[in-house]
């Protein structure tokens, strides 16, 4: 059953939107694309103080004890203004990673840091377009992971990752301390996801979760993180429908305004039914967390969302005309993070197959 | 279990206890007026059973409980193909509306509770020749006549009135002033002098819609059911009720599973097609997009259960739902190949593809059509200019045709 | 190189077009719907004496030693106006078989018939859903064949039919005369295409090509059916943009012609895409017979065909509202032959997979 | 061979000489600057090659050939990357209107000659900040001052301005009269006091095109190129020109066979992506709707050798296969996943997925937006209706901004 906000969540909602349009503008974000290595700290700081690293961990360790409802609404506040850094996601899979499948000893070490935000968490399971790949780039092997997981974002910042290996011919899931690790940073499309080359050379891991569970484990911090990624992806296309529809108002062409040109008004009517589905989705997949559907639901929310963010994108500029490509507007950052969460956690392509491998095998 | 949920529980073991004898088995071969004969009595059994005018007052005949109650019930009996089309219309909207400004209650009161339990059936006359999704153009006129109306002209697309006792009408009284200011609104009896019914055959073989020809037809004043010139609101009132209908996030098309299994039966380069990327991709693409209209439609029964208004998304619906319905129709054609072409024209769009694909343009048009529903989202929710209107302020009589 | 039609060619689009457009009316067409068993006889005279069905042909077989570009203009016409028999492309199927694989006996005995006209053919090679399956429905066996070829095109009527076989465990083509076969008709969604199940049981056939070449030669035959159907699929397609212009510059809502709203103007335009692409592949695929690059032309004419004509059946049925579903204005006509073109010699999905072997193949 | 296959033959053989000094490697790690000065040189070479104005008029310094020699050319030329992007422009449009309407034909036949080899570049003043797809709606004026003209307004989206040495501009010289009735035509020295050129960086990284500022700017009359108040149909003929330029259905993205490429490399679910159905799908789409626009040019070119026009199907080429460009370039980084993080803001859109995407956009835009084209088609080929324009006919001064 989906769930209705109640009133502290709708608090959450309207004071991380205070929060952030406060902190974090286009223009802050703007010079970050031509640097990598640079992340908003304004906005992380505002993470950080109002408690949203802490709100969907254990109480026990720091944390505040909501979940994924929580954090999808701060999400899609962030996705709305483009936040500025990844680390939102990246440090709540790996502190649930760690919370689902570590130790004691190691939920002690590592959840508070994570919970305060002071430690930066990473999750390095890709390998280029698979996911979660048959044979991961990184061994693990006698307590050691050797080998490179490359394009991790947030990964130039991580303290710690949580790493998808092979250990002998199986899966693993590991805890690394990047202490030890090399970096190398990725010059990418949306600079700011501090994108790097984790490069291991026998740096010592902790296994977290060994064998086939492992790909079950590391499938489920996926669909956590793609939850809050859809969350995300629905605050910056919403973002972009509102946009257009407000340049669609006061823009004039040929006497009258724009958004009543069809081709105008419909696409955008258009984009209000995908940000509309895609919040459905996202909220009911948030909603399912802990249940048997879970996975399907954060498979479709994260399929609608990724249509939702990229088609708003391209329609958005599209609707702007000449102005919508100019560096200074700003709206290709939305163009490059649309992208770039499309990319992270798995693109299309391979939500489509965990849903349809459901949907085909419950039969429906 | 919650009030609503015990409710629910009882409403689906009365649906099938009624499928032996009104279910999809017993309706099989039946002729339309067989078929519309055990409609009757289904409907006075839904009567009796204290399902039907779930939402409407006791004195009416109704239950007096919620809408949510009402969307619960329909829910279930959705599920069972029971002989109930007849009465949608009807029910919906033309007593619903009768009941709201017909003004001597005595009648309306004989009129509901015939109408409630199948007894009667009444007709929405809107539509015209000239008018597709433009209502307050229409030319069906009445004049004064004694105390009473004198109704010519035509109406187009209305369900049911062949089989019809009463319909509402919405007609131009005065052509000398704007548009939308010169209807009035009337109810009519259908077997009233001048009214003749011919219907319309569809595209996929069907013949639920109509014409409506009206020669000289003589009503009482009595039967105007909005203050003169006062019809358009009456209308658009009309066209609000219900607005959180049961929804279907298949379009009204098969669900999505038959699409599932037909993907695990055929097969497409010697492997199950449900393999293939291809498929792969519409299953999840369209589950999606159903999970998402789910979605909404389960919110906005909880916000009319928490006594709130839901969001104007749920008028996605019906825009999402049956456009992808119908290519996903086609698809499925796609997938059989050539063991597609055997046809069953009597087949329910709910499980027959071919049904499906060649009835999804009259899903996609009736009701409001695509562009339409385009057009009030972009008006109503975010607020864009409406389109441009010659016609806007100008006399009735002075557009040109 | 695509071609330029000739003097010659453009009479020949003239004469069919004038001919069909006085002999095929929608009125003659619609009852056609509501019987099995029947076609336009008006339309196969037509095109007996017209010498359509010996266009193709060769000279010396009672043919007119012309080709698939002026077949295809022919088709174009019988799109335009709905044809009212699918004997045309049947018949020129099972013809081009026997010229190209038949012996001269097998030329003598069966070509001059169906460059009459006065024998009809049809292609059997189907089943279901796979167009060239790997183990065909019929068996070839010591000179008879025995199973069922279900939904053919035209097979209510043929006198003679192509057989996509299975011998031993191999695949054959063989001709079958098909006097000793049972035909069940099929009711369809498109009734005066004469679909019918062909049932042998131990009917005398005649191998054209055994072994995988068969396979090959099979693929040839459809490829130059595809490309006169893709003919017929943009007339079919062209035939609805204009209906749909047509429309949208008469209908009147809210004071001003349809056509002036871009919801419908732009639709119509991007049809008028649909139709010049499709047209485009569609001669250049003619153009190409007898080239080594002949099946992927014909597959890409195919495809954009296909998508032209149900795409134009869906839009302009919209874009006519109310109207434009009812029975009397027959625009289901259209979307009806539109959905059997489709399937005949192979859906989409075939001629996407043909034409990405030869793509991924050759390198693009 | 015939006469064109021959002139074919030469071209390609002429512009493969041209790569080691000019192709792409040569042009690596070059600053826009050095880019353009080696451009000039290229220039000079086609010049000195008998390549530069192909169908321009003998006495101009052109060839006299026709309109499909030069196309011939541009389709050999297209295939190296040679720095030619800054005089496409300034040779496309400005000086070939110059050749047409200006007045002083020693100084045209002057400029001319400097243009074709690369030493002088034209740029073209037409779009402006309220413009947008509505040329006719501009607001730079000029005003009569002594016996010449004063300029003062802006201009923006103006290619290479930065480079120019002149420009052509389209001002507005009657506010009072219709929008279209008041405007002219003229040229203007792009050095000359009162003219500021400011770059505008585009989303992808790059700035080529500028804003003009015009404060004050005094020209002479015989910089005049149309009657006073006719400027808006040379503005036409301006943008008629070279409707059937080298046109390319990979919408100047990379070659279909660059993603086969990859997917044959990349694997889905474990295997190579090329046997996805997905993938296939995709490769199969937008090869055919390639392979018609490749058959519509064909045809094109076929019929001005017979010495026909084309039909309007070219303006198709713009429309579909910038669109399909870019949601083709998405994929491509979607089938990348994380290994399409890292980005590269000085790559090619030919050979570069992430460029290609992020620079379809402007493509999408520049010389007539996907809307305007969709209008031209609707409008001009289709007989389609106008939109309604409240402007039409109003004095300029009057429509409310």
């Amino acid at each position: 059953m989906s769930i209705l906000y109640d009133e502290g969540q709708q608090a959450i909602a309207t004071e991380s939107r205070r929060a952030l349009e406060a902190r974090v503008s286009k223009d802050d974000l703007l010079p970050l694309l031509q640097d990598s290595g640079k992340y908003h700290d304004g906005f992380w700081t505002t993470a950080k103080e109002q408690g949203w690293t802490a709100l969907a961990l254990p109480e026990a360790h720091g944390g505040l004890d909501l979940g994924l409802v929580e954090l999808g609404l701060i999400a899609h506040q962030a996705g709305r203004s483009l936040s500025g850094a990844p680390f939102l996601t990246s440090s709540f899979g790996a502190a649930k990673a760690i919370e689902l499948y570590g130790s004691d000893e190691q939920k002690a070490r590592w959840l508070p840091g994570l919970a305060s935000g002071e430690t930066i968490g990473a999750i390095a399971f890709a390998t280029g377009p698979d996911p979660l790949p048959a044979t991961p780039s990184v061994a693990l092997d006698g307590g050691r992971v050797d080998g490179t997981a490359a394009g991790v974002s947030g990964g130039l910042f991580a303290d710690v990752a949580i790493v998808f290996a092979r250990e002998d011919s199986a899966p693993a899931l590991a805890i690394v301390d990047l202490g030890g690790a090399k970096r190398k940073a990725i010059g990418s499309f949306d600079n700011s996801r501090c994108i790097a080359d984790l490069i291991f050379a026998g740096v010592p891991a902790e296994t977290l979760v060994s064998g086939e569970a492992a790909r079950a484990a590391a499938l489920h911090i996926l669909a956590l993180q793609a939850v809050v990624t859809a969350h995300e992806q629905t605050g910056g296309a919403e973002a972009l429908m509102e946009i257009a529809r407000d340049y669609a108002l006061t823009r004039k062409a040929f006497g009258q305004p724009i958004g009543a040109f069809q081709s105008i008004k419909h696409r955008i009517a258009e984009l209000y039914g995908l940000v509309e589905l895609a919040r459905a989705n996202a909220i009911h997949a948030a909603a399912r967390e802990g249940q048997d559907d879970f996975i399907t639901a954060a498979a479709a929310a994260r399929l609608s969302a990724t249509e939702a963010y990229d088609t708003a994108a391209r329609d958005c500029v599209q609707i702007h005309g000449g102005i919508g490509v100019t560096w200074e507007i700003g709206l290709h950052l939305h163009m490059r993070r649309a992208r770039t969460l499309a990319l992270e956690q798995g693109s299309s392509f391979f939500w489509e197959d965990v849903l349809v491998d459901r949907l085909a095998g419950e039969g429906a | 279990m919650t009030d609503l949920e015990t409710y629910r529980a009882k409403a689906e073991t009365w649906c099938e206890s009624m499928v032996p004898a009104f279910g999809k088995a017993a309706r099989e071969g039946l002729g339309v007026e067989e078929d519309l004969a055990l409609g009757r009595r289904y409907q006075k059994a839904k009567f009796d059973a204290g399902y039907a005018g779930i939402n409407w007052p006791v004195d009416l005949g109704g239950q007096g409980l919620g809408h949510i109650e009402k969307i619960t019930f329909e829910a279930e009996e959705m599920k069972h193909g029971f002989p109930n089309v007849y009465f949608g219309i009807s029910l919906g909207m033309p007593v619903p509306v009768l009941m709201q400004f017909g003004s001597d209650r005595a009648f309306v009161k004989e009129r509901v509770l015939k109408a409630l339990q199948g007894e009667e059936i009444w007709c929405q006359l809107f539509s015209e020749p000239s008018g597709g999704t433009d209502l307050a153009g229409l030319r069906t006129r009445a004049e004064t006549d004694g105390n009473g109306w004198k109704i010519n002209g035509q109406k187009v697309w209305t369900s049911w009135a062949q089989y019809s006792d009463y319909g509402v009408i919405v007609v131009r009284t005065d052509p000398t002033v704007a548009k939308h200011k010169g209807l009035t609104y009337f109810w009519v009896d259908m077997k009233a002098p001048g009214v003749t019914v011919r219907p319309i055959k569809l595209a996929g073989g069907d013949s639920h819609v109509n014409e409506v020809f009206f020669d000289d037809v003589k009503i009482s004043d009595d039967h105007r059911m909005s203050p003169v010139g006062g019809g358009f609101a009456v209308a658009l009132a009309t066209l609000m009720i219900e607005r959180y209908v049961a929804t279907d996030s298949a379009g009204f098309g098969p669900h999505l599973s038959l699409f599932v299994d037909l993907a695990k039966e055929v097969k497409l380069n010697g492997r199950p097609a449900i393999e293939d990327g291809r498929i792969r991709q519409q299953i999840a693409r369209n589950h999606t997009m159903r999970a998402g209209l789910d979605s909404i439609n389960r919110r906005a029964r909880l916000m009319m259960q928490a006594g709130m208004t839901p969001g104007p998304e749920g008028a996605l619906n019906k825009l999402v739902a049956v456009r992808s319905r119908q290519k996903l129709s086609e698809l499925a054609l796609d997938l059989q190949g050539t063991d597609a072409f055997p046809f069953d024209e009597h087949a329910s769009s709910r499980d027959d593809w071919a049904s499906s694909w060649i009835n999804a343009p009259t899903g996609r048009i009736a009701g409001g059509s695509d562009e339409t529903l385009l057009n009030t989202i972009a008006e109503r929710i975010l607020g864009l200019p409406q389109d441009h209107r010659p016609d806007k302020g100008v006399p009735f009589n002075q557009i040109p045709a």
